[in-house]
């Protein structure tokens, strides 16, 4: 690995300091999952990395019905899944937080990471997206706020200048009768890479049959996340039901722009984005109407035990 | 083959010399070096520390197929830090011959070409540089200062094509040997073997149907979970000492002193704990080039790799085109069954595919056979060998296409198997006469077994069976073992304990003296220690080290039947042992208790120490495995899970159950990985896109359920106890088995590995009339 | 340009200079000579290097030893108390759950911090937790086992 | 007579014979008589004093380790086989 510094602040003030000092030369680093490695392979080359986990602003995790979620940049994925109102008001998340990695990467990785580091196939991002989280983000010349679906530009691109820091998200509190849920295409049963993912989001009416609003947002099928507007536009004052959402899995698969590559071929991809949508719809729909079962065990019955995380989520991989 | 019989009779009773009810044998002891390794104090290669130690890195090519022109170390020489820099020209001039290493000879030109590249790199990840420098970071930024001016040459990545004429060929000077004679042109196929027994032609003819089927399978790594690592010292008086972590000392002693053209006196190898080897850590890499770099910086120099350096550099096994062809009646029997196999060699001549040859219909009685295989190169890494090298890739086609004749015979696949089943006498394509096997006791087994009878519930859910031979070898042992004044033995091997053998070897010891386990201290000592010893491979160290241990075993117990004698004044033709108790044949009140004696050696002559080296290649015992597997397939993603698992193996004799059982769900847990998800994944450049952990794929815990375990005892004639090797056999059946498992839930036949959900789903989008569009 | 790290491991009060660029990993193995947690694959994929960093599993290849400062870290070396092996440690040789041995240091810490919060888990808990762990000897059958063992081991000295 | 089975690659000596029966009572003997027989074979089978490198002989499907000087009975099978062991 070639020579670096390291820097720890201890507050943002500072933080913003080092970045507005340094930078392209400055790396953000809290989980470090991806940048120890990207600098180790030769991929990054910082000289110096600006470790952000002291910072209070960045490890915020906390839900008021007015102001809804935030989630620090900084705070690691295990502190999401067992915090305990999360689980039940954004399953769609936890669904993705509980299953980055294995406990080891949990314990480390962090959602500002997963979504600065702009992978196409980040399992945190699409969630985040169909749960209409913002980002605050703070540089020299002063704070803005970036919907997440704007944030990522292109495989390790993103629309943050480089002297500026990825706060936190705000996510808002979910109404009632709604529901998400994000599945992931891998072909072990955990630690690998997204070949396709899609979350999805639903809202239902009062009959519990009419879907208010749809959100669709899918992984690792395009240059960046994406968020299918149409589908989940599709779905709007429909009854829910099978041939509607095949509708919706139809069109993400239209919109899905996937490679071939060691993880997966285009076609496969295509493929799995139709059935993840379907899964993850039915899913969504489930929770929205108040059950929190999961439409799809993992085969081999290896779910079917007492809850696998100490936060006491079920996740499963399709 | 009559002859053969009598002989092994004899042989078996003089097994039964050696009581059958056991007072170690079959017990299950807290190995040996256990609390070493659950505690973190076991050292491993990588551990190794010495005062002035550097630390090594090697460059290594980007192109997969290219012409060094010339190679530029000086900025990197310059670096502060940087003790020392080499290219292959440091090695000095080599004439070339064919070196024997014991187990297989290679050109020597080869084996140095594949330690540092002169003239080209063969694949991506071919070593062409190193270094030494004082930390591992600076040894880093170093290799990036090594210009290397490179002609990048056309890469040959695809089996089939590189046999064609006119590929790319790796090595200009490379002619096939075929059938023993020598082509004219140049060529990518090394060699064209044969094994052939009956008449094929006359086979067929008898055939009520013939099935002919093509199979291929991908390149695939052993996966041990350590990095090879080679720490070496060239002292000043021309000694050279190496800590590695290999399957063999001598091995590496032997390699590295025909790289380096040294005596092997001179050199002095300690085999470290080693972190898994399943016959990838028998090639050296690192070990000459680390004492290059020591001589020529004066220091101690450890190389480690990376993990991308062990999949892109290390030896993985070969990936094959098998094509097979089997007649059958309809009642099941075969009557003629031809193959051809052509497996890749990678950079360098020498795949296993005679082993596959010979594995391929070795688990059956079959009168009219034909074996071809084909050693071909292409610009991979060079092979080595894995686990019953090259017997999981033919019997992914033989017991696939088998399975297919039961189906169409309407006859249960365990039935088929056992109507053509092989057994003692039964004469394999290559010739050789079987001595009493135990498959067909493996075939009862599993028949019996509730996995074989229990009903599948679901949908899409299926079970298959396969079974799989590993002929086990014997090859070459030393062993020396110490009485100690408190009665327990000193054991010296010289054969690297990779899952347990110091234990079972120092169990057998301790059977034949009457010892507890604990009592014997079993240790893996250096080269300079111990007699000569082949590697820890083909499933031989509790079979082969087992054996020099009984012998030396043996040895102790007569001079101790001598001391006994000496204490008692009697001649020691009137001391029997048995059960670690000397008497005197007649006079009842004259017993000692080993212990006892051991506390007198003293008094009665010094010392006592028994010692045997063995080649014990006459009498390894062949193991065939068969095992069932049930699978679900999501049919809207391709993705297979195992559901339940069930090995059944014939292993001789069982010396350590439980490790024993922990080599049967080890190789099944390797065979579920190489059927289902792992593979090289090369990009048309040959670069080598998948070389972590994270996409190669390997079955975590959550893959794999429990796996059912059989252990059958068919004792091999060749061995005291009836041990047979195991290790090797239980990774020859799972792709199969998977296969056919895969078969009956989801209705597509794969015969390509790795089986992974996109090739699952394209055979049930196509066998739906929906093939997938790749555009 | 060296960095003064204090921190703790397995309850002792240590400190060392290192680069910025050295990983925790390295830093126990090469600067403490605590050569117990190993380098599999140095990019967070097999779980051999994983210590426990102030109560959570992490892969110390994938935390620089600069983060160490001031925090509580638990290494293999650090599992066995004052008064012999940890159950953990005495179920894996029991059942044989481990072969080479090379990925048992991680499996056992990492065991070590799944019983820590939960002592009771399931057979698809201990599964689903140690996925992040590679073995390529034993099929994690007998380790699976072991755990489990332990944890029930572990179960009846509470009671008592 | 011993019976010699000739591997693929050398029955080009033995005009595509795959069984010969030669005389001797060791192995050395016994390839003495085959290169007799079928000149050259000697050299395909023995290099010095020692089986070529990768070269094993199985004498009723036993693998030999006494080299050339192994014993052979009358009615025994000699098959020369790659010399592999496995991973």
């Amino acid at each position: 690995m070639k020579a670096v510094m390291y820097a720890c602040p201890q507050s943002l003030d500072e933080a913003v300091g080092l970045f507005a000092q340094r930078g392209p030369r400055a790396r953000p680093f809290a989980g470090g999952t991806d940048l120890i490695v990207q600098i180790r392979e030769g991929k990054k080359e910082p000289d110096l990395v600006v470790d952000l986990k002291r910072i209070p602003e960045l490890n915020e995790l906390s839900f008021q019905p007015q102001r809804g979620l935030v989630i620090g940049a900084a705070v690691p994925c295990s502190q999401i899944y067992e915090h305990g109102k999360i689980a039940g008001l954004y399953p769609g998340l936890i669904d993705a937080v509980s299953l980055i990695g294995g406990i080891q990467i949990q314990n480390r990785a962090t959602l500002g990471g997963n979504l600065c580091n702009a992978s196409p196939a980040a399992d945190g991002v699409p969630p985040l997206i169909v749960h209409r989280a913002a980002c605050r983000i703070r540089g020299p010349r002063g704070e803005r706020t970036l919907p997440v679906e704007k944030v990522c530009a292109g495989p390790g691109q993103t629309a943050l200048e480089d002297d500026e820091i990825l706060v936190s998200f705000h996510l808002p509190a979910p109404p009632e009768r709604s529901g998400a849920r994000y599945l992931r295409f891998i072909p072990r049963n955990e630690m690998d890479i997204a070949v396709a993912g899609a979350a999805s989001y639903l809202e239902l009416e009062k009959d519990r049959q009419t879907i208010r609003g749809a959100r669709i947002a899918l992984a690792a099928v395009a240059p960046t996340p994406l968020l299918v507007e149409e589908a989940g536009g599709c779905l709007a004052g429909e009854r829910a039901g099978e041939e509607l959402f095949a509708r919706a899995a139809a069109i993400c698969r239209e919109a899905a722009r996937p490679i071939s590559d060691m993880r997966g071929a285009a076609w496969q991809r295509r493929h799995l984005v139709e059935v993840l949508v379907k899964r993850t719809l039915q899913g969504a729909l489930q929770r929205a109407r108040g059950g929190g079962a999961s439409p799809q065990g993992r085969p081999g019955g290896v779910n079917d035990g007492p809850q696998g995380r100490p936060g006491g989520v079920k996740e499963q991989d399709s | 083959m009559a002859t053969v019989k009598t002989k092994k009779t004899t042989k078996s009773k003089k097994a039964s010399q050696i009581p059958v009810r056991y007072r170690v044998i079959g017990t299950r002891p807290i190995r040996h070096d256990g609390v070493d390794k659950v505690t973190g104090r076991a050292q491993y290669g990588a551990d190794v520390q010495l005062a002035g130690l550097l630390h090594g890195g090697i460059l290594r090519s980007p192109h997969a197929h290219a012409r060094i022109r010339s190679i530029d170390t000086g900025k990197a020489a310059a670096l502060p830090g940087v003790k020392a820099v080499i290219t292959s020209a440091d090695i000095g001039p080599v004439t070339d011959r064919v070196v024997d290493l014991g187990e297989g000879a290679t050109r020597l030109q080869h084996l140095r070409d594949n330690i540092l590249a002169s003239g080209k790199a063969l694949y991506q990840g071919h070593a062409v540089a190193a270094v030494a420098a004082t930390s591992p970071h600076i040894a880093q930024e170093a290799l990036r200062l090594i210009e290397v001016d490179y002609e990048v040459l056309p890469p040959v990545l695809d089996l089939r094509e590189a046999m064609e004429a006119g590929a790319p060929l790796l090595h200009e000077d490379l002619h096939t040997d075929d059938l023993g004679t020598k082509s004219m042109q140049p060529s990518n196929i090394a060699k064209h073997l044969r094994f052939e027994k009956g008449d094929l032609e006359k086979g067929f003819k008898k055939a009520d149907q013939i099935f002919e089927r093509e199979f291929l399978t991908s390149m695939v790594h052993q996966g041990y979970i350590e990095p090879h690592n080679a720490t070496a010292f060239w002292n000043a008086d021309g000694r050279l000492a190496i800590w590695c972590s290999t399957q063999g000392g001598f091995t590496v002693r032997q390699q590295a002193a025909a790289i380096l053209d040294l005596p092997v006196s001179s050199i002095k190898v300690i085999p470290m704990e080693i972190g898994g080897g399943f016959g990838g850590k028998i090639h050296v890499y690192l070990e000459p080039v680390a004492a290059l770099l020591s001589k020529k910086s004066g220091k101690p120099v450890k190389l480690v790799m990376d993990r991308a350096e062990v999949f892109e550099a290390t030896g993985p096994t070969s990936g094959s085109h098998i094509q097979v062809k089997i007649g059958a009646r309809k009642d099941g029997r075969i009557v003629a069954a031809q193959a051809q196999l052509a497996y890749e060699a990678g950079a360098f001549p020498g795949s296993l595919v005679v082993c596959g040859m010979m594995c391929i219909f070795a688990p059956y009685d079959l009168e009219h056979q034909r074996i071809d295989g084909y050693d071909v190169l292409v610009t991979k890494p060079k092979t080595a060998p894995y686990r019953a090298p090259g017997a999981t890739n033919a019997a992914f086609a033989s017991e696939t296409v088998l399975d297919e004749i039961a189906e169409w015979a309407g006859i249960d696949p365990l039935e088929i198997r056992r109507l053509n089943g092989a057994k003692e006498g039964t004469r394999r394509a290559d010739g050789l006469v079987y001595p009493r096997i135990g498959f067909l006791e493996t075939l009862g087994a599993a028949r019996k077994h509730p996995h074989a009878s229990a009903p599948l519930e679901g949908p899409n859910r299926g079970r298959g069976v396969a079974s799989g031979f590993w002929f086990n070898v014997g090859l070459k042992s030393s062993v020396t073992a110490a009485v100690n004044s408190d009665g327990t033995v000193s054991l010296t091997e010289g054969t690297p304990d990779i899952g347990g053998t110091r234990t079972s070897v120092a169990m057998q010891l301790a059977e034949v003296l009457g010892l507890a386990a604990a009592d014997v201290k079993p240790q893996v000592v250096d080269t300079d220690s111990v007699g000569y010893n082949d590697v820890t491979g083909g499933s031989r160290v509790t079979f082969a080290t087992g054996l020099a241990a009984i012998e030396a075993a043996r040895d102790i117990e007569r001079q101790m039947a001598e001391r006994a004698a000496r204490l008692w004044g009697v001649p020691a033709s009137k001391v029997k042992a048995a059960g670690g108790v000397y008497r005197h044949a007649t006079d009842s009140k004259k017993k000692i208790t080993f212990k006892e004696l051991a506390a007198r050696l003293d008094e009665t002559g010094g010392p006592v120490v028994g010692k045997a080296s063995l080649d014990t290649s006459a009498s390894a015992g062949g193991g065939f495995g068969t095992h069932i597997v049930d699978v679900e397939v999501d049919p809207e993603t391709g993705k297979v899970q195992i559901l339940r698992y069930t090995a059944v193996q014939d292993v001789g004799k069982a010396i350590h159950p439980s490790y024993v059982e922990g080599q049967l769900q080890g190789g099944v847990a390797q065979g579920a990985g190489w059927a289902l998800n792992e593979e090289y994944f090369y990009d048309d450049q040959g670069r080598l896109a998948n070389a972590s952990f994270l996409d190669y794929r390997m079955p975590t815990a959550l893959d794999l359920p429990m796996i059912d375990t059989v252990l059958v005892e068919v004792p091999n004639p060749g061995h005291p106890f009836g041990v047979r090797g195991v290790g090797e056999v239980p990774i020859v059946p799972p792709p199969a088995a998977l296969a056919n498992a895969i078969y009956r839930a989801a209705g597509v036949r794969l015969r390509q590995l790795p089986m992974n959900p996109g090739r699952v789903l394209e055979a049930i989008l196509t066998r739906d009339g929906k093939p997938p569009s790749k555009a | 340009m060296k960095l003064h790290v204090k921190t703790t491991i397995n309850g002792e009060e240590f400190e060392f200079l290192c680069e910025p660029r050295e990983s925790l990993l390295e830093v126990l193995r090469d600067r403490l000579g605590l050569t117990g947690s190993k380098e599999g694959c140095n990019n967070g994929n097999c779980g051999a290097c994983n210590v426990i960093l102030d109560g959570r599993l992490v892969n110390s290849c994938l935390v620089f030893a600069a983060e160490a400062a001031g925090r509580a870290i638990t290494t293999i070396e650090g599992i066995q108390g004052p008064e012999g092996l940890h159950p953990l440690q005495e179920k894996f040789l029991e059942h044989a759950a481990l072969q080479c041995g090379i990925c048992t240091p991680g499996f056992i810490v990492a065991a070590k911090a799944l019983l820590d919060r939960n002592p009771d888990p399931s057979e698809a808990e201990v599964r689903l937790w140690l996925a992040g762990n590679l073995c390529r000897c034993t099929g994690y059958d007998k380790i699976v086992r072991a755990v489990l063992e332990a944890a029930k081991s572990t179960a009846v000295v509470m009671e008592k | 007579m011993p019976t010699v089975f000739i591997p693929a690659q050398l029955q080009s000596f033995t005009g595509g014979a795959r069984k010969v029966e030669v005389k001797g009572k060791t192995l050395r003997e016994v390839i003495e008589a085959l290169d007799a027989a079928f000149p050259g074979l000697r050299d395909r089978l023995v290099e010095g004093d020692r089986l070529r490198p990768g070269l094993a002989v199985a004498i009723d499907s036993v693998i030999c380790s006494a080299g050339l000087r192994q014993a052979v009975r009358k009615d025994s099978e000699v098959h020369f086989i790659p010399a592999i062991s496995g991973g």
